[in-house]
């Protein structure tokens, strides 16, 4: 995955993955946790003020930011009655030493396509409800998250981010909006007055590695190089699977279960996370 | 499921549509193969192994894998633009990161081996399908694998499990469940997952899917026996 | 042309055009082929279901796909009462060792540019008819091709593929378009009503290669680049000249015009051949 | 400049908004900084010296400074495309020109040095901002400068001389005067005006924003010290 | 600046810089100038006669040519009431051994919108007075500017080619665009009547080196690579500031002053030598 | 062809435009020249030979030709975008392949010479006039050629056939030929056609164009030959 190709890896990262798959031979981890055992999450909401939404999370040392904007936008013509989510993701050059400004690569891509199908597919957003005027005009609703720092697990972190973000959201109010619907050039969407966003689902991601046939589970950087396999597995609110990526390696048939099993057990943790902090669907 | 059920296009929930997979079907690549499923008709290249070009980029323990999926612009309604979309992008690594788990490819450090695939008409399915070409055309330029890798998916729509999801189905359903496997050492080295469905729901679009890769998995060794045939053929010929 | 430059060529390929050399030499070419022969030429149209039209053309072992496209589209200022035609080619990175994926290099530009003068200036298609709404809206139509294969004469393998797709296209009934002209935003343009396409002329591309001041036709990968010169010349149905594309190296003044004969000869051999795959001017 | 005159945020003409400098901030960079001035919001992260890479663009008699300034999509009120602008691009190369003047650049011939600052706020003032945080991120990541590098504005709104512009001052006032400086050696590295000044006002807004660059000095030194109060800190534990 | 990097100087250039650095030390220019002097100025405007405007200027053997394009566009959201101005400017690959072709570099990039910026904020043109429909329809101003030969100080000759470019020319009649505004659709905006161009103010650039703690004016290739720091100061006619920028290199505090005082005695020079060519706020 | 017909800019249907060739016109430049044809303004300039970067492009028996035909955003009634059209691209190409029979390219293995003509005003066949410019630019700079190449074109328009296409005559006349010779060899080096012509109007066309040529290779001679009178002048002063 990442940290493969001519680009290398400083030699500190090296060292640190020859040390991890040392100890995952002991059956430890290199920061003592367990196989199953998340590191310390921390969820901040509204840290960009002037976004209609926005998160920082981190876990452990990856951080990611995620903001929301609302703009007018003209619906697909494949569906005239909907609104437009959007979801982009780049890891910042800030990230690490691998890490590289320009045009997402295929890595980036994957991470931001994951996190909005798990988005999409579990019709998180009631995006039938963000139109303004059918084939028209309707809500174009982006989601925008970065890696600041890289410690590996991107997706659990950016899934989080995201969710934090759009969920604690102030969206411009849609009935002002269809009030004003014939002045809407001269309707700035920052100054409608605001009402928060209407959630039904919080799809969580939950990343598991797969090392001498055991998973763990929130793999760091060196770890995500040392596995074998990892793969993404979402759920909804209710217990549904909503996404799945093998990101790397395989998986035996029986492995696909367990780790299904284990995806579900922590994804009732991360729930909680995100209860504690006011994040849940009502 | 009861026995009245039909899909859109006929089908029961439960039966592939018809395929046929042909290799050896470009003459300038090292290895090739056509896939036709429903549908779906999909072309795929291997050139290589080759020396791999800028030198800096080069592995001195294996070769680089590169895959490239890709649409035409008359393969969909909707006219796609040549340029490769940001589905194309992620489609071409998880395929490549699949086919990476069966090639052998510690043979030939520093050298590469291109896998092109060419979706000309796209029919639902098409990246198991696309995977399923892939194996084939690497197997036809002679590439040491460990397996093959073929490929199919599941879904659900209207409340039912069906196997080898169509294009309308791909559209209008409420789950796609597309996977790719080595049959023989029966590991899965591509799977994803959209839409919603239960741990229940899951087993049974897996255990589907699995079955119809089996069948393609048939198609894969047919396709690639009447090359050797084909060979031997012209080997018989070459001694008269 | 094609072939040369830092990728270079491959053993096989260079051990083909030095053995291409010499036969030249020898009056001969290295498939046995008259000089002024074609290889086989193998035609199918509407091979891609979902398109409007399309056609598969093989020329020896040159293989080409070509599809039709029709959108509603707003007319270029300059041409407010014509369709617009969009001709683009590519060389699929299947086609040779030589060939890359990416955006098209200037071969690819050209191959494209002289099939669609071809096209443009035989005046083909009416477009002029295409119009739903004078400097509003008009009928966009794309034809793409690609090469699958390349063993040379890309342009004459694609300028016939191009030929039978537009040929034998089926296109929305522009009456049905023009009678629904108040509901153009709900309708999807798959699903209105097909008619044959109306074609007016043919236009016929012969490429030339010339080596030792002998013309041959229907030049292989290999004769491509061990010829000095090629010429591409297009005519019409009623034998105009509609387009000429010098590719490669030159030619004497007497020359040309002796490439222009045989151009005229084998375009209605060509002709024929269309002819036989039921693709004419009525 | 009668007493009573306050700015759209309450600020006297030159009153500098609330700021803080922390360094060290990121755990993968070599060295780090953020910053906080107003509602602005920015990191800085330093990666090298390292090996430069591609071969051929190295210098032979200093390293190669990379900068790269940009705008996450959300740090400005209308969604910024992630792709670098223009302006992005002008302001990467005078930053950049300007750090050049104070990191000892011959002391790594044949490596590169690479400076990313993202905004992930922004509220007027972000170039200046920047390169204030730049510069302590140098600074953290032990790479020998001569000086540091601190940035302040000022501009002029309602015909009034004032410092560090913020966002609205920026849109609505008449003049912006970013500038940076090394402040010991007393020297502008960077330097950028647009708007209307008299020579008058010039003076009178450069005297501003170099009397607001010296306090920002000021927090620089006290954010370095902190990072190295904490590395004596472990280094203690180190001991123990 | 230029020059630097990679792809190196031509021998004849490093010659070149050798002796302006020798030269400086003795107090001379290598062409005998003073250091406050300018190189011969040459004006020529209306030299592309198919543009609404055009200026060629040459600053000894610099070279720039300009012209300017009216076009109907749709304002800014956050200008409704306003034209667009859009300054576009490239050193064209015949101006130096090392410029290139392709897109624009930092370095282009910094001289178009510095030109940019001294035109926009001298509100050299009224382009409130550019709208023929509020919020809807406005007029687009393309001001693009090529460097054919370049041997130093663009900008300041890149400024005085835009801003003699835009003094002369001759606008669509705005008056007569309204008067049709029912038939926009149909205008063509090559054959609107034309008025003369509305100025209200002149930006003059003057860009100076500094070598040795002494000033230069108007320095040339080679000068501007041995010079320390290079800034650009720019006044409006009533001789206030509307742009600075330093290039390259620093100052101390007291010689920004100096820089600005003799930037405001060179640009009362240039400002007479365009009134001698015409041009003028009048 | 009936002796009162005028074109719409008066001309006689064999008639050319006005016409002038400067060489030796940019300073920089190794070689250079600037053609007048009607209301084209066209300038071409020569960089080389000199050592062609990246190394692993190098060609081992011939330098590489780089060939440029670009329209400046000014140069068109539409303002024209400054990126490359497919039109500008397929034109480089053309105009390349053109004076790659000319140089002499053996002479400087593992070199390049680059090209670049600049199109400051069009006035129909620009493409004629800039590789006329072009061959002027390289013989200023000294290069080795087998020939001059100089171009013209042949039209229809209202079916008559005339030389030295306008702009009008291109947009609104029924055919266009442009060609390019090496005069003395008498070889077509640039051909192409658009429209419809019969063969005899091809012939009619194509020997009114070759006859424009050879008066524009007057004019290269005589800008060729102003370019030596001035060296010698030069020389003349070296020597007193």
């Amino acid at each position: 995955m990442r940290g493969e190709g001519f680009r290398g890896l400083t030699l500190s990262e090296l060292l640190t993955i020859k040390q991890v798959e040392k100890l995952f031979s002991e059956g430890r981890r290199i920061d003592e946790r367990g196989f199953l055992e998340f590191r310390e999450i921390e969820i901040n909401t509204n840290v960009i003020e002037k976004a209609f939404g926005s998160a920082r999370v981190s876990l452990g040392d990856t951080v990611v930011v995620a903001g929301v904007n609302f703009e007018l936008g003209t619906p697909f013509p494949d569906s005239p009655d909907k609104g437009i989510l959007i979801v982009e993701g780049e890891v910042l050059p800030t990230a690490s030493f691998g890490a590289e400004a320009g045009p997402p690569n295929e890595y980036e891509i994957e991470l931001s396509r994951v996190v909005d199908r798990g988005i999409r597919e579990s019709e998180m957003l009631p995006l039938e409800e963000y139109v303004i005027k059918h084939g028209e005009v309707v809500y174009k609703i982006f989601l925008d998250f970065n890696i600041i720092n890289d410690d590996g697990n991107l997706i659990d972190a950016a899934n989080l981010a995201a969710v934090a973000a759009l969920a604690t959201a102030k969206m411009p109010d849609i009935n002002y909006v269809k009030e004003h619907i014939d002045e809407l050039n001269s309707i700035n969407i920052k100054e409608v007055p605001k009402v928060g966003v209407k959630i039904r689902d919080l799809p969580i991601a939950v990343t598991l590695g797969l090392k001498n046939n055991k998973f763990i589970v929130d793999p760091t950087f060196a770890e995500e190089i040392a596995v074998e396999s990892l793969i993404t597995i979402t759920h909804t609110n209710k217990g549904e699977l909503c996404s799945i990526q093998l990101l790397k390696g395989g998986l035996t048939f029986e492995q696909v279960f367990e780790a299904i099993n284990i995806a579900y057990e922590k994804n009732i943790e991360l729930r909680s996370i995100l209860e504690r902090n006011g994040i849940k669907v009502i | 499921m009861s026995e009245e059920f039909r899909r859109v296009d006929g089908r029961k929930p439960d039966e592939m549509r018809s395929y046929k997979i042909k290799a050896h079907v470009l003459k300038n690549a090292d290895g090739s193969a056509e896939i036709r499923l429903g549908k779906n008709w999909i072309v795929a290249a291997v050139y290589g192994p080759k020396e791999h070009f800028p030198k800096f980029e080069v592995l001195h323990d294996r070769a680089i894998l590169n895959c490239r999926y890709h649409m035409t612009p008359y393969s969909t309604s909707e006219r796609k633009s040549p340029k490769p979309s940001r589905r194309e992008i992620e489609l071409s690594k998880v395929i490549r990161s699949a086919l990476e788990q069966a090639v052998i490819l510690e043979e030939y450090p520093e050298m590469s081996i291109d896998v092109f695939i060419e979706v000309l008409q796209a029919d639902g399915s098409t990246r198991v399908a696309s995977i399923t070409a892939a194996a084939v055309a690497l197997a036809d330029a002679g590439i040491p694998m460990k397996d093959l890798v073929v490929g199919c998916s599941a879904g659900k729509i209207n409340g039912r499990i069906i196997v080898d999801v169509g294009e309308y189905e791909d559209k209008e359903g409420e789950a796609d469940l597309p996977i790719a496997i080595m049959p023989n050492l029966r590991r899965v080295v591509l799977l994803q997952m959209d839409g919603k469905l239960t741990h229940e729901e899951f087993k049974k679009a897996f255990d589907m899917a699995l079955k119809g890769a089996y069948k393609l998995y048939e198609e894969q060794i047919n396709a690639l026996k009447s090359v050797i045939k084909n060979m031997e053929v012209l080997e018989g010929e070459d001694r008269e």
